[in-house]
């Protein structure tokens, strides 16, 4: 395999291209995708290959444009919709979860939408209460709906094409501070499946299981944990949804301490669903309580000094772990 | 579906709409008669009244054409050419219903006739049924989307959205608009502000108002419209007047605070689509009463067979519960 | 006090008359909520006393009339906005998370919202998928928000009085299962304050924490266990924010095994933060891993044979309590 | 606010018009200036060359009547009467700013001038504009409240919904689209269908358009609508043609891919408000350069103050932030 180093961006971009390429039934619709290329400009360039009949821009219009992806999806096509911010959830949630999670269901399985949801998470942008939120618990909580959370450049592209070809509604999270960095990916083709968890570190002392940036976070915290003689195990499940409960409580029942470290909220968050499946599982393995760790319970505030403290740093991430382990 | 084309004259493909509005009128009175004996789960929104929009709409597309149904739906799905007994099932929640009986009355598909679903949520598939004319579009399969709805429904934000969309990008569907004067237990009076077509046309999207209860109007309208949808000149937007005969579901019985026995005895009386046609067709002398009598009993027939094979159908097996929930 | 027995319906419409005549910014705006009180008749009466100027009708605009309750509220007013079923909530989001919620924080404080959002919750009426999801993880997970689920008559009208109070904005959850069910509720005036538990029954031996009309599944089960000589405590946080964590995790370590039941889906669900909250506070007390109890992960299905099996029962709950107990 | 009452002519009125005009103006490049140099924290963007919408719009309001506004939203906070030094202070996230610095840019605030808040969601802001609305009508306050947002935001649904409910219980409030061409990248004949104010009559609602950059004719015209709504006599709509001269916001510097340099050029040059309003006024002999110089000086040592003031201010103390996050 020929190793290259990309942008988290460009392999979101190769794998729209390869895809779009591949499969003549694949479209993208949202807010300034075409020339502009979101204002991410994570797609930059698409249109001129693909033309503005598959990078379809459209109006302001979250719920119309998400409806429309939906049926479009329900009678043959395979639409990526482009939810700019997280936050924009809020307005298209009838469209994929009355509509789209259910419709295979509702129709005693006739019907189905194989349909794309990308959108954003991610606070530390100074962009404030409306912009800056990780609402993936509550799409993780519908029935009928996959979740993706890539951590790297390399899982995002693979399972990006994977939800391109997945049967399914698939939400797919994207940490927009995550765009910017780097990472080997294969020129040659892959797909990662969905609901199985990547162990992005080994180790013995204590498990961090974490989601999309905080698996950065928490790589972070291990090396720092290392230096005090901690070994840390780092589990990424990459999709919330289908959740690959074995290698997180495998992984528990070994080092027997656990931190569960996720962007969204904290209250009825990730980091519940997270915590309480280990818990049950590794029961009887547990040295210490699974501890959480989200967002602060608050609007995500402006100020940079504010800001900074809601979200789990490699630094508290590494203090909660020695806490645990009982260091000094 | 569409007789039209496979009949030889007009009056064969009349008495065919007649005998598709009959037996929807027939079908909810079975589906009352299941609520009344306490045979049905949950509740039901009659179609009753409203006879001529779907049969006329309908008749005036393709087989492959879409539709998006509503809460009140056996009428389109009946319409768009679905069996009767398949459909009394799914009401029951009997394993042969068209959805294995998962979806029920308020999501009733079937995608072989072209029905993209009824939807529960007031106004939710308005954006389906737009992505559906832009798949259309996108696949170059000559196919049109109806958007069924009702006068409550463009109160929804939805709609404004997608008929935007659908005019920028000259989508072939079709918004019909079901103006029977309530939505629940309110006139529309109190909830709709202006003119209904107006606000299509500010979208500058092609629309008319017809009688609904004149299911030879609304098909003459609506081909005019599917025919330019289907030539590529893009959106249109039909207002049916029109009216139903009972309660907003089957448990609304008294409803004197909210409309009057004479204005509904009014619109039964004068204004019932089955009458109309029976009466046009009589004194154009192209049937009689007796071909007419003969194509109801046929219905009666049909419709109780149906309703009796979804009676003795089995529930689906428990194992069902979580299948079907992804492909 | 006087006491007298009245069913649920009945108590919320007191607790709204009786706000509406004290507090003349109170005033109600939802679908079909003047003549005809609702489609569940719980209004039924309130246009007459006070007129269809506070008891408005509005258009079928979910998204519109959440917002005009918001922007009422911010300016003087004490709306009490009817989100008819807890499915239409998904239309509603943005004006109740990202509106109400935060603009308070967002406005360093200088603006509030008070507001309720009245709205519903709970399947097994055969309405399908559409009509019978109990959606308060979502709106649990919003800081800014405080959500109420009541499960008795008597809790129904003393918190929502209290929701109404409130200087924030409250979502306020109705099982219509339950509009039916009669209770004690005395004459006299009283108020139930947030964030605190109820011991619905007290026992000993296993905890079960539930919400809404799961808890009255739960005392239906604690009765069948009492006949097998198990001792069950029955805990309801009436609140699912503020959460009463104390009150839970007390108990925990008293009875040493807990079962937590919500009608949600289970997945990311209400029950997830409970037994994660419990499973952190009573680490040390356990004699078993916390036991979750959610609706079935999958759309809920009009057909009654499929309907029934996807909530927690009397005798789900029993089974479950039985063997945590190791009965047999 | 509105000086209009407190001065005893005309000229001074519009000079104080031209005051505020410039004193956004001088904002908003002070503004881009501390991104620029990296001393602002996230973006912003700049409302320069729409200053006549809302100093004309906000100089018919009262001190009390309430705006909504948007992520474009500090020409409508200082023209609704804020004072710059705490503008620029929650601009940079300092505890001084409006809102602690907790909201910044996209979230100012000020009740006390009657601003319910900018906005960060497109058209996030119409419902509550039109509950204030229903607010004052209910407390009989006599407020009225106005509604600003973009030509994009008229794409949302949540428009149609509430100016339906505004048509029906003819609510005091004004709906002000600053037309300005464009939504972030994309011109507006790409994502409007139809014309924008036949969607606004479609409902009943008194609609006009106006140009934009003659704050005169805003004023006049607004004044108009205000009365009417103060009257009891029901929303409006308001139009008004506008461009915005920096890119979507701060960070928006190559922008010839989506306008041509030349069409910025034009509205710079022959559309400017500050040129047209100091043309007028001169050309009628109400006042002078002079006098126009020493306002753009003092407006300069204003706001040079204000940023200075918020430059050297702390920001919140750690303990603010789970402050507030109840009342
Ligand atoms: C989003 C949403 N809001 C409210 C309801 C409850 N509801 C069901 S039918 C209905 C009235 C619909 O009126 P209309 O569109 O005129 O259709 P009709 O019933 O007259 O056929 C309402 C409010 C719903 N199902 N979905
Ligand atoms: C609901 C929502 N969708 C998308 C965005 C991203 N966005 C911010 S401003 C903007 C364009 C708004 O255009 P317009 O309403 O014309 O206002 P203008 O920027 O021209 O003042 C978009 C798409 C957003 N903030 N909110
Ligand atoms: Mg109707
Ligand atoms: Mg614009």
């Amino acid at each position: 395999m020929s190793e290259r180093e990309i942008t988290f961006s460009e392999a979101i971009r190769e794998a729209l291209a390869e895809e779009l390429r591949r499969d003549p039934r694949v479209f993208i619709i949202g807010e300034d995708v075409a020339e502009a290329g979101t204002p991410f400009k994570v797609l930059s360039g698409l249109v001129d290959e693909f033309g503005k009949e598959r990078i379809i821009d459209s109006p302001i219009s979250e719920p119309g444009f998400t409806g429309v992806g939906v049926g479009a999806a329900m009678t043959g096509m395979r639409p990526v919709v482009d939810i700019m911010f997280g936050d924009f959830l809020t307005l298209s949630m009838d469209q994929i979860v009355n509509q789209a999670a259910k419709v295979h269901y509702m129709s005693g399985g006739k019907l189905k939408a194989p349909i794309v949801f990308r959108t954003t998470m991610g606070a530390t942008r100074r962009s404030a209460a409306q912009h800056s939120q990780s609402l993936q618990a509550w799409v993780s909580h519908v029935p009928g709906l996959k979740v993706v959370m890539p951590s790297t450049p390399y899982d995002a592209k693979g399972l990006l094409k994977t939800a391109i070809r997945d049967e399914n509604p698939v939400v797919f999270i994207e940490d927009k501070l995550m765009y910017k960095m780097k990472g080997i990916v294969p020129a040659e083709e892959y797909l990662i499946p969905f609901g199985v968890a990547d162990v992005k570190r080994k180790g013995d002392d204590i498990t961090l299981v974490a989601t999309s940036s905080m698996v950065q976070v928490a790589l972070g915290a291990a090396e720092k944990l290392k230096e005090i003689g901690i070994s840390a195990e780092v589990i990424d499940p990459r999709t919330t949804w289908p959740l690959d409960k074995q290698a997180m409580i495998d992984s528990a029942k070994k080092t027997s301490r656990v931190i569960v470290i996720d962007e969204g909220y904290e209250q009825y968050g990730v980091t519940a669903e997270l915590a309480s499946v280990i818990a049950d599982g590794a029961f009887y393995y547990l040295d210490a309580p699974v501890k959480r760790m989200g967002a602060m319970n608050v609007p995500i505030p402006f100020s940079p000094v504010l800001e900074d403290l809601t979200v789990p740093t490699e630094e508290t991430v590494f203090q909660m772990a020695k806490s645990l382990c009982q260091r000094s | 579906m569409s007789k039209k084309k496979e009949t030889s004259s007009d009056v064969e493909h009349w008495l065919y709409a007649y005998e598709q509005m009959a037996k929807i009128r027939e079908f909810e009175e079975k589906v009352n008669e299941l609520y009344m004996k306490a045979l049905m789960p949950g509740l039901a929104h009659l179609y009753s009244g409203q006879e001529a929009v779907a049969v006329g709409v309908c008749e005036a597309l393709h087989l492959d054409d879409y539709i998006t149904s509503t809460h009140r739906g056996h009428g389109h799905c009946l319409a768009k050419g679905a069996a009767v007994d398949r459909m009394f099932a799914e009401l029951l929640g009997k394993e042969a219903g068209f959805c294995k009986g998962k979806g029920g009355s308020m999501h009733i598909a079937d995608p072989d006739s072209g029905n993209l679903g009824a939807n529960a949520i007031v106004g939710g598939s308005m954006g389906i049924a737009t992505g559906a004319a832009l798949s259309a579009k996108m696949r170059g399969s000559g196919q049109v989307a109806v958007c069924f709805f009702g006068d409550g429904a463009v109160a929804q934000g939805l709609l404004y959205e997608v008929m935007n969309m659908a005019a920028l990008w000259k989508l072939p569907v079709i918004y019909v608009c079901e103006n029977n004067n309530y939505s629940e237990y309110t006139h529309r009076s109190e909830t709709l502000a202006g003119e209904i077509i107006a606000r299509a046309q500010a979208f500058g999207i092609h629309a008319e108002t017809v009688d609904g209860q004149d299911v030879q109007l609304v098909q003459e309208t609506m081909q005019k419209l599917v025919d330019r949808a289907r030539r590529g000149e893009g959106p249109a937007f039909l207002e049916c007047l029109t009216y139903r005969y009972y309660g907003h579901h089957v448990g609304d019985i008294n409803r004197t605070y909210y409309r009057s026995k004479e204005e509904e005895h009014d619109w039964r009386e004068n204004h019932d689509p089955l009458k109309l046609l029976a009466e046009k067709l009589i004194a154009q002398k192209l049937t009689d009463r007796a071909v007419l009598d003969k194509i109801l009993a046929d219905v009666a027939t049909e419709v109780e067979a149906g309703m009796q094979f979804a009676i003795n159908a089995p529930f689906p097996n428990p194992s069902e519960v979580n299948e079907d929930v992804y492909v």
